[in-house]
């Protein structure tokens, strides 16, 4: 190497593609953003019993059908899992963005909060009272 | 006993790009990956990496081990019983062996103004109360490490992201009530390389070794940055 | 090579350098300030200080009471005007700093909270948390980032002073990424290297503290002055040396020898006071050095207990439970799980003295000036006079403050009034360095910098420890001699340029021999104890103020030895004293028991 | 002082964060609720046909409260959820370095935009 070089030769190496696959930290994170998938079939769902819904009592019960069929159960079973998994980490994370309280009061406050609305809607939809 | 750790080598007047090399070195219970480091450096005085403190304040001694980035001089020898990878810090150049070039980290921290901004002139200290300090503090005690910014994938996707450590400072500025100059940093923070790079990864504050937690500081930042475009919204057009 | 003009050149980026480089930027911002450093500022060994900062805050204070506990903590060693000046302006730069965004600890009332510190009679040290130093130096760095003025070389290492007729000139460096060899002229160079503990064997600093400040001026004729006095501190961990805070002892830790005993009743400490009731300068309370005296004593009579080879005492903890312990100490929780594997509830700590700070350094006036015209110096690389014989815990820090600001504006006041030094002998001496630095490459057969190193810092530990006496001294001083031939043989075998580690711990090594001979010199030719330097031989085991009450001058000889010149202290207003301290057993810090 | 002469854009991130924000609370808060209640009680028929008839959910959702109900559950259960997904997949796609960019961005909100509508659209109509 000639003298007027002065010999640095920083070494970047390329980031890695398959840079979430490392470590286990970052293979939550990627499932963490994955929920959202079984999310947007669910978010399908929904889109298809509202319209299915405008459509009259027929169709209707096509959606309850479809909504039955086991296929579908896995699928949203599956999204469930992955709400809650959602919840999970979001809950988590609420605290940090707005430290309003101490975070495990914050943290099962907003579990309450899934609690109480689901078994609202249970007892609206099912009829329970 | 003896150990075998594995090691990163590289140098730049020779070598094409880095290769790993296996060290044997002595270690008991308390042994650091920075005592084993020095070893090597008996062993072979060619061998370059930083360090000083070697109690975990000064933050010149980050290395990946298995991974992972970590201060050497807090990291044991006991912890690692499947043995050890010691690489130079990811997402930063390696310069030689385990020393990374350390100045983008330098710019981005100088970027968002980390001092505090207060024009008044005064001779008795400003008035803060337990409280008020309170409000910063976690965030006041960053010592540059650099670790959370190998361990932030946005960083290593893109080098211009203002990263944890120096959105943390903006943060920690703009809390403390001393300070005026908020007005003078959201624009680093609203800019795409400020807050908006960050998707929460939250791996830098698992590896902070003085539990500052950026992630939170970016986070409430986003939130600040948020409030920010409304209120500027609102404002006559011209306004700074 | 590179060759650059700025008008001031500040080595070092520790607390002392940049505070003194901010001086000089909002003096004149006309000035171009190169902050020269080897490491990034913020590594530097101001960032491990842990207790604080002291100024006369409280109105029940006085400024006469901080100036009569250095003067009497100095062991009438101190120069009187540096400390009037010095306590007259402590405040001013803590607030200066609080004002800059440091954040430090407060009372409820958001004023700011001092605390208690050894030495000094009333609260007046300032602290931020645990941190005092990190967050100084934190505010320090960052605040300097606003003054475009100053312009930083980090990773630069100064390896010689150019000196022109007894004018500075500037400072030659090694761009440690590169290399190469750097040429900076200036008008004023301020030295801020920081302390030389690294030349001891156990010691509580950083690996960069290798007092390469020191020997550059020493190396150019500056008298170092009062280099014997180097401050032991009693509880560094074995091996590692780091820092167990006197905190310990103040929440009521105990120390036991290898018995389980107490061994500090032994030693004019006593009486021995209940488990879990500390009281103020008895006991584990003591001062430092009586306490590091102690635990020599304990070595010599074989009761001292081994820690994977290094003599310990135990520093007991256990009395006080888990969860006292996690909320009032959980730093040195940290410490002792992390680096003696040791959990303070359940076991004693091994604990032995360190040395920790070296009181002596580059000679200079009240106004940081060194006998070389337009060469200032700072902090703990310099002797401005504050700390004679011995220094007060959490007077450093301020010292960086209220000097470092002094040497920035007398240093701007001077380059404004001053040109650049243009003269051949620059070059010459830098084709001299230049050279130097190509024969240094090669292969060493049978020596290596390590065994240089350590054999220097043994002899040091053994010959200038915490008891001295001629014989030992001496044969520390012909050792020393003998290592210095070997290090003119030695080699470095690293033949990069780029980051070249083994070079700059080449240099440091040869810089760190210069310092350790000042050292053991001067505490040779001190036939007396006073402060820190205590000896054992006959009629010199006690303070001598008809002989030396006078400060040492260690002066560089052309063939490398060392000559020792003396200096009258200036006192202004309180003649010297008995060193009195406390009630506890008339503990008399300045004597040996 | 340094650094003060140019000023970076400000990044109009803080709208679809926003949203995205809003739709992880719907997510987490909601979503399982309703999941439970249609998606995996009423398939095991622990919720029966006859409480989810035709005029009953109807009614629910087009006309109690002149239909607000409905309103905010569309908001709540489809709208919100769904630029919270796109904006996970948009940042995903930059994750994997499959896409980024105007175009990714695009399509991305731009989706969601135009199912928000159609569900908007379904229950107006
Ligand atoms: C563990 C510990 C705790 C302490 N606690 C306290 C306390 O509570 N209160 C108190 O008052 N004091 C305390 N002290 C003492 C105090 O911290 C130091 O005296 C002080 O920080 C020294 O500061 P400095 O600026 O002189 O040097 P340093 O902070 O050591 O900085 C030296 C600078 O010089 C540079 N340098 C050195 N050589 C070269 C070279 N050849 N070329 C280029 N640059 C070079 C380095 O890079 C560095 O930037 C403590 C010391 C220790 C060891
Ligand atoms: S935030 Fe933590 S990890 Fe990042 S540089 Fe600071 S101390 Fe290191
Ligand atoms: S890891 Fe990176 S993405 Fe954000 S939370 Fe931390 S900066
Ligand atoms: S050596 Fe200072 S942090 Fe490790």
């Amino acid at each position: 190497m000639s003298s007027e070089h002065n010999g640095r030769r920083p070494y970047l190496p390329p980031f890695r593609r398959d840079w979430w696959l490392q470590l286990r930290f970052y293979r939550l994170y990627m499932l963490r953003e994955a929920t959202v998938l079984p999310l947007l079939f669910f978010v399908g769902c929904l889109i298809y019993g509202l319209y299915s819904l405008g459509q009259g009592p027929a169709q209707w019960q096509l959606w309850l059908d479809f909504m039955a069929q086991p296929w579908v159960f896995v699928l949203n079973l599956l999204t469930l899992a992955a709400s809650l998994f959602h919840a999970k980490t979001f809950f988590e994370l609420f605290p940090r963005v707005m430290p309003l309280a101490p975070p495990r009061l914050m943290i099962a406050g907003q579990w309450l909060g899934t609690v109480v609305v689901a078994i609202g809607l249970i007892v609206l939809l099912g009829g329970y009272l | 006993m003896t150990q075998t750790i594995v090691i990163a080598r590289y140098n730049p007047e020779l070598d094409e790009k880095p290769h790993q090399e296996t060290y044997q070195v002595q270690s008991d219970d308390n042994t650091s990956v920075l005592d084993a480091l020095q070893q090597v450096q008996q062993q072979d005085p060619s061998f370059s990496f930083r360090w000083s403190c070697r109690m975990a304040i000064c933050g010149s001694c980050g290395v990946m081990v298995n991974g992972v980035p970590k201060l050497g001089c807090q990291t044991f020898l006991r912890d690692y019983p499947v043995g050890l990878v010691i690489t130079p810090l990811s997402n930063f150049a390696v310069e030689k062996d385990l020393i990374v070039n350390m100045e983008p980290f330098l710019e981005h921290l100088s970027a968002i103004k980390p001092w505090l901004i207060n024009t008044a002139e005064g001779t008795q200290p400003h008035v803060q109360t337990p409280k008020q300090l309170a409000k910063y503090q976690q965030f006041a005690n960053c010592i540059n490490c650099g670790l959370c910014y190998s361990a932030c994938p946005q960083f290593g996707l893109n080098p211009e992201f203002r990263g944890p450590a120096a959105l943390a400072l903006a943060h920690r500025y703009n809390l403390d009530s001393r300070d005026q100059g908020k007005a003078q940093r959201m624009p680093e923070l609203n800019a795409k390389n400020g807050v908006w790079t960050c998707t929460f990864v939250g791996f830098c504050s698992e590896v902070c070794p003085k539990k500052v937690d950026p992630a939170a500081a970016i986070n409430q930042g986003k939130v600040e940055s948020a409030k920010d475009m409304i209120v500027s919204a609102f404002k006559p057009t011209g306004a700074r | 090579m590179l060759q650059l003009d700025m008008d001031i050149i500040v080595v070092g980026g520790g607390g002392a350098g940049l505070r003194a480089a901010i001086a000089a930027a909002e003096a004149s911002p006309t000035l171009d300030v190169a902050l020269v450093s080897k490491v990034y500022p913020m590594r530097s060994h101001t960032v491990a200080a842990e207790g604080g900062a002291a100024a006369v805050t409280l109105s029940e204070d006085s400024l006469q009471s901080h100036f009569f506990d250095t003067v009497a903590g100095s062991d009438w060693l101190a120069e009187q005007d540096v400390v009037e000046y010095f306590v007259q302006h402590a405040y001013q730069e803590l607030v200066q700093l609080e004002r800059w965004g440091c954040p430090w600890s407060r009372k409820n009332d958001g004023s700011v909270q001092v605390r208690r510190f050894g030495g000094m009679k009333t609260e007046r040290t300032w602290f931020a948390a645990d941190k005092t130093g990190f967050h100084i130096l934190h505010t320090l760095f960052q605040t300097s980032l606003k003054y475009p003025a100053i312009e930083r070389f980090d990773e630069y290492f100064v390896l010689d002073l150019l000196v022109v007729e007894q004018r500075v000139a500037g400072v030659l460096a090694i761009r440690y990424s590169t290399g190469e060899l750097v040429q900076i002229r200036a008008k004023s160079v301020i030295l801020a290297t920081g302390g030389a503990g690294r030349v001891f064997h156990y010691n509580t600093n950083s690996g960069i503290v290798t007092g390469d400040g020191m020997a550059l001026a020493l190396r150019h004729g500056v008298a170092l002055r009062d280099m014997e006095f180097v401050q032991y501190h009693p509880t560094g961990l074995p091996g590692s040396g780091i820092l167990i805070t006197e905190a310990c002892r103040g929440e009521g830790g105990i120390l036991l020898n290898k018995d389980g005993y107490r061994y500090l009743q032994d030693y004019g400490l006593g009486p021995e006071t209940p488990l879990g009731e500390p009281r103020n300068k008895c006991m584990e309370l003591g001062p430092r050095d009586r306490l590091s005296q102690a635990f020599w004593q304990q070595q010599k009579l074989g009761l001292t207990g081994d820690y994977q080879g290094h003599a310990v005492v135990y520093l007991d903890l256990r009395h006080l439970g888990d969860k006292h312990l996690k909320e009032r100490l959980p730093l040195i929780c940290e410490l002792a799980r992390d680096y003696v594997n040791v959990d303070p509830a359940k076991a004693p700590i091994p604990v032995r003295p360190a040395v920790h700070y070296t009181m002596g350094g580059v000679m200079t006036n009240i106004d940081c000036q060194t006998s070389i015209q337009g060469l200032f110096a700072i902090g703990e690389c310099a002797s401005v006079g504050l700390h004679g014989a011995n220094r007060l815990g959490s007077n450093s820090l301020s010292e960086l403050l209220v000097f470092g600001k002094v040497a920035g504006e007398r240093a701007a006041a001077m380059a404004l009034q001053n040109d650049f030094v243009s003269h051949q002998s620059i070059a010459e001496q830098t084709a001299r360095q230049q050279a130097l630095l190509s024969v240094l490459q090669g292969h060493n057969t049978d020596d290596s910098l390590v065994a240089i190193r350590t054999a220097m810092t043994k002899a040091m530990e053994e010959g200038c420890g915490i008891y001295r006496d001629a014989d030992s001294m001496q044969y520390c001083l012909d050792h020393l001699i003998s290592l210095k031939q070997r290090y003119q043989a030695l080699k470095v075998e690293d033949q990069g340029k780029v980051y070249n580690n083994a070079l700059l711990q080449h240099l440091e090594l040869g810089f760190g021999l210069d310092v350790a001979m000042a050292i053991c010199s001067s505490a040779l030719a001190r036939k007396e104890s006073r402060g820190a330097h205590q000896r054992l031989d006959e009629g010199m085991t006690t303070r001598n103020d008809t002989e030396f009450l006078q400060h040492s001058l260690a002066v560089q000889q052309q063939d490398g030895s060392i000559d020792i010149r003396w200096q009258a202290v200036t006192i202004t207003s309180l003649p010297p004293a008995q060193r009195l301290y406390g009630d506890c057993g008339a503990v008399n810090e300045g004597k040996t028991s | 002082m340094n650094n003060g002469t140019k000023q970076p854009k400000r990044s109009d991130e803080p709208i679809w964060w926003a949203l995205f924000s809003a739709g992880g609370v719907c997510f987490a808060v909601l979503i399982p609720g309703v999941l439970l209640s249609l998606a995996v009680l009423y398939p095991l028929g622990l919720i029966s046909a006859e409480m989810l008839s035709y005029e009953r959910i109807h009614f629910m959702v087009f006309e109690a409260f002149f239909g607000l109900a409905g309103l905010a559950f569309v908001g709540a259960a489809i709208c919100l959820p769904l630029f919270h997904a796109v904006h996970r997949i948009h940042h995903g796609l930059h994750d994997l370095q499959w896409a980024h960019g105007p175009v990714a961005k695009v399509i991305c909100y731009g989706a969601a935009i135009l199912m928000s509508a159609i569900a908007l659209g379904l229950w107006i109509f």
